[in-house]
């Protein structure tokens, strides 16, 4: 087992976190959210030229075939510098593409690798609250194709997107996942900032007519590259977690040590050492278990450690988000500060992929069997 | 208690739901709504405010003679409890329990004369200047100063925190008259015009992204010596007693149970699946358990209320209340964040606001959740944080 | 709703008081615990001449006629002292005699009411984990009566009582109260003392004959009177629960004043403050609910408010022994100091009648209705 | 890590494992399991820590020189897994992890031949002499005094929560030779026979009704002052050495693990009624959240072992795996409470006895898991109180 990046991926990691230091100081993020200018096609091409985007990609596809710390190393820098580009979801939903035998699929790697299009995995529905496999989302065979319909909700990067990769059952009951033009008649996308100032849609389908090739998965195999999309989100989003929390910790370090109270450096009040101390305790715990998680993906293993990481996700992002804020009193509340912010981002990364309470329950069905 | 007390309580409530139901207008409704703090949107507060005025019901801890019901310390309960059932906007306490309860206390009877009737009706809204920047928890720290100047104060420095201060037209503010003594003895409570020469409000995005709160700025501003409330000085008392005024005023459980109640009721209902999230088991314990908190919240207050002895303070009592109902109450908005869940994720500015026409993407309340999520945070910070609470408590009940 | 005694309530808790701190200093006690006494004959005729075991049956039935409150008074003075002599499950033993239509039963309340005898309400099962309305025992019908099989476990008292009370199924899958005499024949007792010192045990009962009129409740009487027991148990319990967590934060506190450490009473370290003030919060939400549980006594909502008082009383009693322990250090490790005493008590309490678990569950099932 | 590497911690993996299966008498292994603290009942302990001995097994830590196994920090990992897994009794620690790193670091070639080989076998017991009446996790504030005459120490005072002191034929103890300088400047570390005339060992009962900490009391006790480690006044240096010894020593996951297969496995059988308690959804989820904090345990003892480098130090992780591995081991004890419930009620005193031959009246683990419970509290106690630990890794992180 490792558990720290090698010295090629920590410098990788070093040149991505001066671009992001350079592109994302606070107020001008604050303002893009607040302009609802929150893609930059500058900056995807720059993520491209980086080669940020080709990460976890064989060289066939296009990409540099590099080990996925490579990627845990990206986003860690994006959950450090809040950084507003896509590049995590996009990233993933490549990565099922690459990993489905459809050679229609795959032709499209390249050009997102490139920057040029971005792809969208449809699968969060509001009713499924966070099983993969609850969509209500149908699927009924025509002579001349199919016809998709049905919602999704909370797509991330969808108003960005050029293609969308969407889950659904068909009359059979079996999973399918489609690829689907953004442009498609049929589909209403309804484009939104989510309350971390990230973009996102739910989409509706109506009608919307299909030739077979749009299928790229079907049944079992359907279900365990969804899975597997979802596991490698989790993995990626536990990574950003740690950089907003490591991010977190010290502006907060900073704040304790300089902000007086009744004479004293806050740092100095025990009550809020222990507090910082627990801050740090469920920071570390994460930071184990995106360790174990990562090594666990492709394995049998992959999705109990993905929903055990995102248990822990839940309780470090949920404590340090919100002692951050109550450590820093009212100047917490504020939009102001980028704490308000790194709150906000953790606690949506609470929500999506599943909450807490929907990965224990898998977890609990786990402990009949094991 | 009696059953014809019972009884007499129970025809209280029915005589409140009555006119509760019949003069809140649908916009009021609508803010009551939408609360995601525990601030009303301004303007619809304040139009119920005026409607309780004109009812004679708007400060009920007041004295009589000043505009109180007279109702008892379990009829103001209720009264809460029907106001929180029909989801309306709290009234905002700056004028009924913050300065008013000052003037009455300290106040020539010519400052009472001159300022309860605005307080009452609304036609002046005041806002709270206490906090500064560099004094949050800390009051004895204040720095902005009050120098005297003949009949006036000259009026420099800047306080934080001022809820709605950029509506406001009055302020009562704790300024530094003096820098002898101890840090705390310095403070007069004074009274000021907002549009006096020399102020300046910038108002603060929240995280919600809205602007609530506000940094007030006095550059040379002039107010006269007849605005202090009380003694030069003794502001520190003044304000004092305004924290220990509302005996028993901790109504937290009021606001829950209701609250609860409706929370559990949208759990009950079955989603476009046809699953009501109810049948959850983890989803039904967790409202258990929350139900059994907000149960001990309601019962404590009732006990402080029921077990005080006439003018007794609650004393460390306080201080429970606080810590207890402000930690339930972001328990309440954890849950209902959970059970939103993706749904709660969409920001939703312009739906939020009252009289927008605007409908949320889902429903009205997986739209509330986020913001009030976040806006619940707050609860543990203001009014003496949580922290200051704790160790006020433990020191109170040790004797140290 | 009231939230406290009556002044001859009071009046009769401080008399109780006196009682108990002249019989029940701290080492008397641990040497009767360690000696295996932990029943006083001499003690008891002396609670029955204080009229403690009389209180809440009616003049009819030889008792005082006097509100459940005293009873709680007396549970509260026997928490804050530790008391041994099983007053509270004898008391409510008796009242599910009283309140049953059978004067056989009832004839034998007298003797209880004077200290001559006791009686056990044997109702928990290893398998029942709270649920008083699961029972693994049977009951045969014979031509000439009944036959009785099956386990009681911790059945308080059982060893020092006259009778027992045991519930059953029979046949037909109806629950059954039976009174048995405590030597009848076919009645094995394993008797033992609890974690915390009392006296318990466990039963087996191996085809025991009885008679029709052995049995003194059934089917939905039954379960009525069971329910009703198992809350009073359980309020009595809270209220015993409060008098020894008012004990043991008044020892924490006089200890967090004494002893010093890097120079300074323990009372001055602010994170021991707000672990002090969390303890005095959950005494006085545990309170609360005690008041307003013993209000519902009787009423539709007896079963709930009794277990949400359980519930608490799980939460209460946990922090508070866990930090009274934790914040003497090493002293609280031992049996020579009280601290340790009262965390095995409240352990146990956590354990019996139900756990916190098994009443949020039974709560959540009312969340579906209500 | 290679996979070659891999396969070659398999088969140590199996060759430990071989070697503790065969070795472990039943005794051995009635103790091991009925262990319910931190320390294994004495008589088999040190009967296991002579079969280990004999195969050289014993110090794993230890430079090879001195009899240590020359593994590396995995294999150490390793051993302690498998021996957990056995449910064997741990080697108390005194001998091997409290006294002995003090005397390879700190004692003459001439103490060394004379103290490790009777550690190591376990012909002698040391106990430990840190903590006093009056000093617990302030060891700076230590009275008990070491007078100088002539060659000698004259010893008087007392030191407490001696584990296991009413066992021993040794003791290391701290004691204050000067009471000038900062408080900790005067203290020595010194070995000293049990048997010494003017020693006094007073068991204390635990919560769980047994002996295992001792109050010990010197009067005019007379110890050689050659059996002093390291310099005069220095003893602090030297305890402090020895905390440091065990570099990446944090072995709780290794026995955690271990220990919830064992507690799942109970929830998945029948019981009476046939019912599995782990079909239960909440008893299932509470394992699946423990399981989770486990393996948090586990990976970050796996990390920080794997992260350090040769020579350095886990620094403020060594705090932060002390709070975390207790309080996990406190839940673990909690949730096995609870799976135990009603059943857990009855003190079993003789059947807890190794050795006893009385069964337990219903499972073996249901009588054990009170005492364990009661037990584990200690783990937030001893060895820096989780309070002490909080303020070293929050002072350590912010640099304070």
């Amino acid at each position: 087992m490792f558990y720290q990046y090698s010295e090629d991926q920590n410098a990788f990691r070093d040149s991505l976190r001066r671009f992001v230091q350079d592109h994302y100081d606070y107020e001008t993020r604050r303002q893009r959210v607040e302009k609802s200018e929150v893609f930059n096609t500058g900056y995807w091409r720059q993520l491209a030229e980086l080669g940020v985007l080709g990460l976890p990609f064989s060289e066939a596809d296009g990409g540099l075939d590099l080990d996925f710390p490579y990627l845990m190393a990206v986003a860690e820098e994006i959950g450090r510098g809040l950084v507003l580009e896509p590049v995590l979801p996009v990233t993933v939903a490549g990565r099922l593409l690459a990993a489905s035998n459809n050679d229609d699929a795959k032709s499209h790697l390249a050009a997102l690798i490139s920057g040029e299009s971005l792809v969208s995995l449809a699968w969060e529905e509001s009713s499924s609250r966070g099983n993969p496999l609850l969509t209500q989302c149908t699927l009924i065979t025509r002579a001349d194709g199919y016809v998709l319909n049905g919602k999704k909700q909370a797509v991330l990067a969808a108003a960005e997107s050029q293609f969308y990769i969407v889950s659904t059952r068909d009359s059979g009951g079996d999973l399918q996942l489609l690829l689907l033009n953004a442009k498609h008649s049929g589909i209403t996308q309804r484009c939104y900032l989510l309350a971390d100032g990230n973009s996102a849609a739910d989409l509706e389908f109506n009608n919307v007519e299909l030739p077979a090739s749009a299928i790229i998965a079907s049944a079992s195999q359907a279900e365990a590259l969804l899975q597997t999309a979802i596991s490698e989100s989790i993995v990626v989003m536990a990574a950003e977690a740690i950089g907003a929390i490591d991010q977190l910790l010290v502006i907060t370090q900073e704040y304790l040590l300089t902000r007086k109270q009744f004479g004293m450096p806050l740092a100095m009040f025990q009550s809020l050492q222990h507090r910082f101390a627990d801050m740090v305790i469920v920071a570390e715990k994460l930071r184990s278990l995106l360790w174990a998680a990562c090594q666990q993906l492709g394995s049998n293993n992959q999705e109990k450690s993905a929903a055990q990481l995102k248990v822990q996700l839940g309780e470090s992002a949920r404590y340090v988000g919100q002692q951050a804020v109550q450590l820093h009193g009212g100047i917490g509340m504020t939009d102001e500060l980028n704490v308000g912010a790194y709150f906000k981002r953790l606690t949506v990364m609470e929500l999506l992929c599943g909450q807490q309470d929907y990965h224990l329950g898998k977890l609990a069905e786990l402990e009949l069997v094991s | 208690m009696m059953s014809n007390q019972l009884s007499e309580l129970d025809t209280f409530r029915r005589e409140v739901r009555d006119f509760l139901e019949s003069a809140a207008t649908d916009e009021i409704r609508e803010a009551g709504r939408k609360t995601t703090s525990v601030f009303a949107p301004f303007k619809q507060a304040m139009a119920w405010q005026k409607i309780l005025y004109n009812k004679g019901w708007v400060a009920p801890a007041w004295p009589v003679e000043y505009g109180g019901t007279g109702w008892t310390i379990h009829q103001r309960y209720i009264f809460v409890e029907e106001c929180n059932r029909l989801e309306l906007p709290p009234v905002l306490p700056q004028n009924i329990q913050m300065v008013g309860p000052a003037v009455i206390g300290f106040g020539s009877e010519e400052q009472k004369a001159k300022y309860l009737p605005g307080m009452l009706s609304g036609d002046d809204f005041w806002c709270q200047g206490y906090s500064e920047p560099g004094a949050g928890s800390d009051l004895a720290s204040l720095k902005c100063r009050a120098d005297s100047d003949g009949d006036d104060y000259i009026l420099n420095g800047s306080k934080t925190w001022t809820t709605y201060g950029h509506h406001a037209n009055k302020m009562f503010a704790l300024v530094r008259t003096s820098s002898e003594g101890k840090p705390q003895q310095g403070i007069s409570f004074l009274l000021l015009d907002m549009n006096t020469p020399g102020i300046e409000v910038h108002p603060i995005i929240g995280l919600d992204g809205e602007p609530e709160q506000c940094e007030v700025f006095f550059t040379d501003a002039r107010v006269p010596k007849a605005n202090r409330i009380g003694e030069e000085n003794k502001g520190w008392s003044v304000a004092k007693y305004v924290l220990e005024f509302e005996r028993g005023g901790s109504t937290f459980g009021a606001w829950l149970t209701p609250a609860f109640e409706r929370l559990r009721a949208r759990c009950q209902q079955s989603n476009e699946s046809s699953v009501r999230l109810i049948d959850d088991v983890s989803i039904a314990r967790k409202l258990a358990k929350l139900e059994v908190d907000i149960s001990a919240v309601e019962h404590t207050e009732k006990r402080v209320n029921a077990n005080l002895k006439h003018g007794e303070n609650p004393g460390p009592m306080a201080s429970l209340l606080k810590i207890l109902g402000s930690e339930v109450m972001q328990q309440y908005s954890e849950l209902q964040l959970e059970i939103s869940g993706v749904d709660a994720l969409a920001q939703q500015h312009s739906a939020l606001h009252v009289g927008s026409g605007i409908a949320a993407m889902g429903s009205e309340a997986d739209m509330l959740a986020m913001p009030y999520y976040l806006n619940t945070r707050a609860a543990s910070i203001y009014a003496g944080s949580n922290e200051v609470q704790r160790s006020l408590l433990a020191k109170a009940v040790m004797g140290v």
